[in-house]
């Protein structure tokens, strides 16, 4: 197995774990760890794609390397507007939950069971 | 002549290695925040200074020499800040178990 | 064949170009600026948008530029076909009166300095609209990736415009949803860009292969898509998110932004792997999209509110624009083809983009005037906003599908391939989704006729242009009924087109 | 099986096992700290899969500043008990199972790629003399898909924006809140006296030497970025306000220039975002000078937060 199989594979797995994560996890921060998480896995995959391509002289294909750096920045802004958005919700209610106690969801979740 | 150049550099990498070692299991052994404090603070600068020390030999050139010490150097200043920081914060929070 | 950058290819530049000056412009010269460089913006992209729209049905041949002069794989490629200029012109329409009736919401200069509504609005609204242009016009997977989190970063902001602790929680939620659209999405650009070594959309359809990686790729690919079209069951997010933001951006986020990453959907499965999607798939997709219907329909009904109403009403009528996948998939080889179904399927997304913004505009107005949106409480609407009420309605006309409203041609097509496939299934939906449409519509217009026992009092007096724009952007659905035939030559031709290309 | 391969083998035991326990972690600081610590070790697997410019750029944002915004949020959420009420058991097996079947989905798509690998590396490297770049990535971030870079650059300001317009009304244009520090801190104010001086002289060489070699606008910006917060945090220096004009101008400055560049390509050279023959590669050095700047102030403002309403004291 060469090493960006190793690699890749490590990216899969922890994709899945971050999907887990985002999935399951009720609180808010926790959620936008886990989907740090699946980035980063998803950004190995490009890794792996970018070092199968390795030949001699070229280290791998700077193609996807140039898209992960694209990819981490945007993650990052995503990150920050996440975050802002728990807080001022933190702010505005004493407490961070995506449970729906509003009225708007509730009636939704109400119509539907 | 890159015989012993090499094997200095060996030299030096597991010695700071070791010290990596004794500073992660003191680390997670020792009983309070402050000796554990203590232990990393031994890692930052034993472990790291002997692993740039090592690796001094095989840097790329003067320049490369000169940005190897300055990690050691920026690690040991943020490592001391760091330490201190989190001290004050134990400290301020009281006595710690 | 490799492309070339066409006569028309500069217009392509300008249509993403123009919005990201505004949004710069905006960011510089302030607050109280922002409306009218929005208001220079949003017109000239019209205009742009109609320009590519007509230089496409003079020649009948896809528009092309080349980015950088860096021809693809290496390069990005920006093309138009006919269902790109359709789309392009309907966003361009809506997001432009959408601009006109937000004058009395975000008024820049109402105060005398920068207000944090109006900025954030102005530029969002521009953004959305670099946003879709990027999405109708970009062939290249990743740039399209680009496009969609320039969606998402603009939509998510207006849903908590008004900054009430429930509309900050349907931001959260729709923001993580989008986001795990995105990352799945971009997994698979990882997985076909390993595959093919490139991420071009003409390159890629006549390389791709049926192989594991290929088929992970597109799974995940859809399903991310799905979760920012809030498809069922995926859809959980869309209701307190658009019900919740103020009218003009419900408006924009029900009727523009989510055909974002429908179009992406189409793009891939009929753009990309036409081959691929075979007879399983494309009767899935046609189920979520029945599932999306009666489960969309059924809780609409039993709404209270009119805004959340609508907002489920959406998350119907994106069921609808999938049941043309099991439509436009050929009996015999297996593989989506360009037929009525497609130019039925994109026409009802058009459709939905005028109407559904409309009824939004509506629903606002009726809110701002009785200070309430309660369905059972509208008595006497009609007769003190009859042409808010009348644009409610025509909107409704439109969703229901009778003629001679767009809908209608846009079902009537649908139906005509149902019947022709001996897809009777499907054809009930059709059916049945027309009549829940008229139920939930009928429930409302009912209402707004009754009148009070007492006299009603509004609340506040609504601008008569606001009240045009409604009335406008219902009127352009109902009449894409008479002119469509017209955007559906177009829409047959372009994809045609596009196949000349690849061969 | 080489002993790179074992060490290969053991940084990925080590990343997953950090990764699960960011996921698995009962208090979510943990988990944050878990975080940091992943951030650092993907840098490493970057650098074995030879992406030094990813890793340069994980490092930076992916576990540094990430992991100060996850940090400062886990500190405020600390106060805050969490009714936690986890998924039932049955939900999670069954997410559990489905998780598990999309990484084996993902992982056999990995397996089971084509033999024959495909890839653009000999293209990049044959253009890259027309750019003038020594740093393939550069090329391909600045030339070859020049869209996709100018157009991430105004995703960053959206988001930024967005981040901004959770203020409330009253506090539009105010000075982002983010203080850590009632009182200065004496040790904090020496590091952040002592420090920025070195990042930025590491921030502009970061940039500098983007054109040829690892590194680029986006590192020598995180470096430029994580140094401002720095003296913000200590409370050298506040931060601005979000009106402020400087400011406003400094975040659109990068992607005017490149945009301005772009355009001039239609004329000059022929086509949008095309450089003139010989001028390419001093043109793209002008322009990740100046999305340096761009992408400093917007990664600060981020990590800064939406401005906070003037308290009385």
């Amino acid at each position: 197995m060469s090493d960006a199989t190793l690699f890749g594979l490590c990216g899969a797995a922890l994709a899945g774990l971050g999907l887990y994560g985002l999935v399951t996890h009720p609180e808010p921060l926790r959620k936008i760890l886990a989907f740090n998480l699946l980035g980063s896995g998803v950004f190995l995959v490009f890794g792996f794609v970018s070092r199968r391509a390795a030949t001699a002289g070229v280290p791998g294909d700077p193609v996807p390397q140039a898209m992960v750096i694209t990819a981490i920045v945007v993650a990052f802004a995503a990150t920050a507007l996440a975050i802002a958005l728990v807080l001022r919700l933190l702010e505005q209610t004493g407490r961070a939950t995506l449970s729906s106690d509003d009225p708007a969801s509730a009636t939704g979740e109400k119509g539907n069971s | 002549m890159a015989f012993a150049r090499d094997l200095f550099t060996v030299l030096a990498l597991v010695a700071g290695a070791l010290f990596f070692l004794a500073g992660t299991v003191g680390l997670i052994r020792f009983p309070d925040q402050l000796t554990r404090l203590h232990a990393l603070t031994k890692v930052d600068n034993l472990g790291l200074g002997l692993v740039i020390l090592g690796l001094l030999p095989q840097a790329d050139g003067w320049f490369g020499a000169f940005k190897l010490v300055s990690v050691w150097l920026l690690v040991q200043f943020s490592g001391a800040v760091v330490t201190q920081l989190i001290a004050g914060a134990l400290r301020e929070r009281g006595p710690c178990a | 064949m490799p492309d070339a950058t066409t006569s028309g290819g500069i217009l392509l530049v300008l249509a993403i170009v123009l919005p990201v000056v505004g949004i710069l412009l905006s960011l510089i010269a302030g607050g109280r600026q922002v409306e009218r460089i929005a208001l220079v913006v949003l017109p000239s992209n019209l205009i742009v948008a109609s320009a590519i729209f007509a230089d496409l049905w003079r020649s009948g041949r896809q528009l092309a530029y080349i980015v950088g002069d860096w021809q693809p794989p290496l390069g990005i490629t920006l093309r138009a076909d006919g269902l790109s200029a359709a789309m392009i012109v309907t966003t361009a329409v809506v997001i432009c009166v959408i601009g006109v009736f937000a004058h009395a919401d975000f008024d820049c200069r109402a105060e005398p300095f920068e207000t944090r509504t109006s900025f954030v609005f102005w530029i969002m609204l521009m953004a959305i609209g670099c946003a879709m242009n990027l999405i109708f016009l970009g062939g290249d997977l990743f740039t399209l990736y680009v496009a969609l989190e320039l969606l998402t970063f603009a939509a998510v902001p207006l849903v908590c415009l008004d900054g009430r602790a429930e509309t900050i929680q349907a931001a959260l939620r729709y923001l993580l949803f989008a986001l795990l659209g995105s990352i799945l999405y971009l997994v698979g650009t990882a997985l076909l860009y390993g595959s093919y070594a490139t991420l071009d959309i003409a390159l890629l359809s006549q390389r791709v292969r049926m192989e594991t990686a290929t088929l992970v790729a597109a799974v995940l690919m859809t399903v991310g898509l799905f979760a920012k079209t809030a498809l069922f069951p995926l859809h959980l997010w869309l209701p307190p998110a658009h019900a919740g933001a103020p009218a003009a951006a419900s408006a924009v986020l029900s009727a523009v932004v989510v055909k974002g990453s429908f179009f992406l959907v189409v793009r891939l499965w009929f753009g990309v792997m036409p081959g691929m999607l075979g007879f399983a798939g494309a009767q899935l997709v046609g189920v979520l999209g029945a599932g999306a219907i009666l489960f969309g329909s059924i809780v609409a009904l039993r709404q209270n509110r009119l805004k959340l109403l609508i907002a489920y009403s959406t998350v119907a009528q994106i069921g609808y624009l999938f049941l043309m996948f099991p439509l436009a998939l050929d009996p015999v080889s297996e593989t989506l083809h360009v037929n009525g179904a497609l130019a039925g399927g994109m026409l009802l997304a058009m459709s939905h983009a005028t109407a559904k913004a409309a009824m939004f505009m509506a629903a606002g107005l009726i809110y701002a005037a009785l200070g309430h949106d309660r369905i059972a409480e509208l008595g006497g609407a009609a007769r003190a906003l009859p042409m808010t009420v009348f644009a409610f309605a025509i909107g409704g006309v439109c969703l229901i599908g009778l003629p001679p409203s767009a809908g209608f041609l846009a079902k009537w097509l649908l139906l005509e391939e149902a019947i022709a496939t001996g897809q009777w299934p499907w054809a009930m939906m059709l059916l049945v989704g027309g009549l829940f449409s008229g139920a939930y519509v009928f429930i409302v217009v009912s209402h707004a006729l009754v009148s009070p026992q007492e006299p009603l009092k509004l609340r506040a007096a609504v601008p008569k242009y606001q009240e045009a724009a409604a009335l406008t952007l219902a009127l352009v659905s109902l009449l894409l009924g008479f002119v469509a035939f017209g955007p559906i030559d177009v829409l047959q031709v372009g994809p045609g087109a596009a196949m000349e290309v690849l061969q | 099986m080489t002993i790179a391969t074992f060490a290969d083998a053991g940084l990925v035991l080590l990343v997953l096992t950090i990764g699960a326990s960011t996921i698995f972690a009962r208090r979510a600081f943990d988990a944050v700290i878990a975080f940091v610590v992943y951030g650092l070790l993907l840098a490493i697997v970057w650098v074995r899969l030879s992406a030094i410019d990813v890793a340069l750029t994980e490092a930076a944002i992916g576990g540094g500043m990430t992991g100060m915004l996850l940090l400062g949020a886990a500190a405020r959420l600390r106060a805050v008990e969490f009714d936690s009420f986890a998924a039932a058991l049955p939900v999670r097996l069954c997410a559990g199972f489905l998780c598990a079947l999309a990484a084996a989905g993902l992982a056999g798509a990995l397996l089971l790629s084509p033999k024959v690998v495909l890839s653009l590396a000999p293209a990049v490297m044959e253009n890259l003399p027309r750019t003038g770049l020594g740093n393939p990535v550069a090329g391909v971030l600045f030339a070859y898909r020049a869209l996709d870079t100018l157009l991430e650059k105004v995703v960053l300001l959206l988001a930024l924006l967005g981040v901004w317009s959770l203020a409330p009304n009253q506090a539009w244009n105010g000075i982002p809140g983010l203080r850590i520090y009632d009182q200065p801190n004496t040790t904090l104010t020496f590091l952040a006296q002592i420090l920025p001086p070195v990042g930025i002289v590491v921030g502009i060489y970061m940039c500098w030497v983007g054109a040829n070699e690892p590194g680029g606008a986006f590192q020598g910006g995180t470096i430029l970025a994580a140094m401002w917060l720095l003296v913000i945090i200590a409370r050298l220096a506040d931060a601005p306000s979000t009106g402020n004009t400087w400011l406003r101008i400094g975040l659109v400055f990068g992607p005017v220039v490149f945009l301005s560049v772009g355009l001039a390509g239609l004329v000059l050279a022929n086509a949008f975002l095309a450089y003139p023959p010989g001028y390419a590669k001093p043109l793209i050095v002008a322009i990740e000078v100046a999305l340096t700047i761009s992408i400093a102030a917007a990664l600060a403002m981020l990590a800064a937060g939406p401005p906070k309403p003037v308290q009385q004291q």
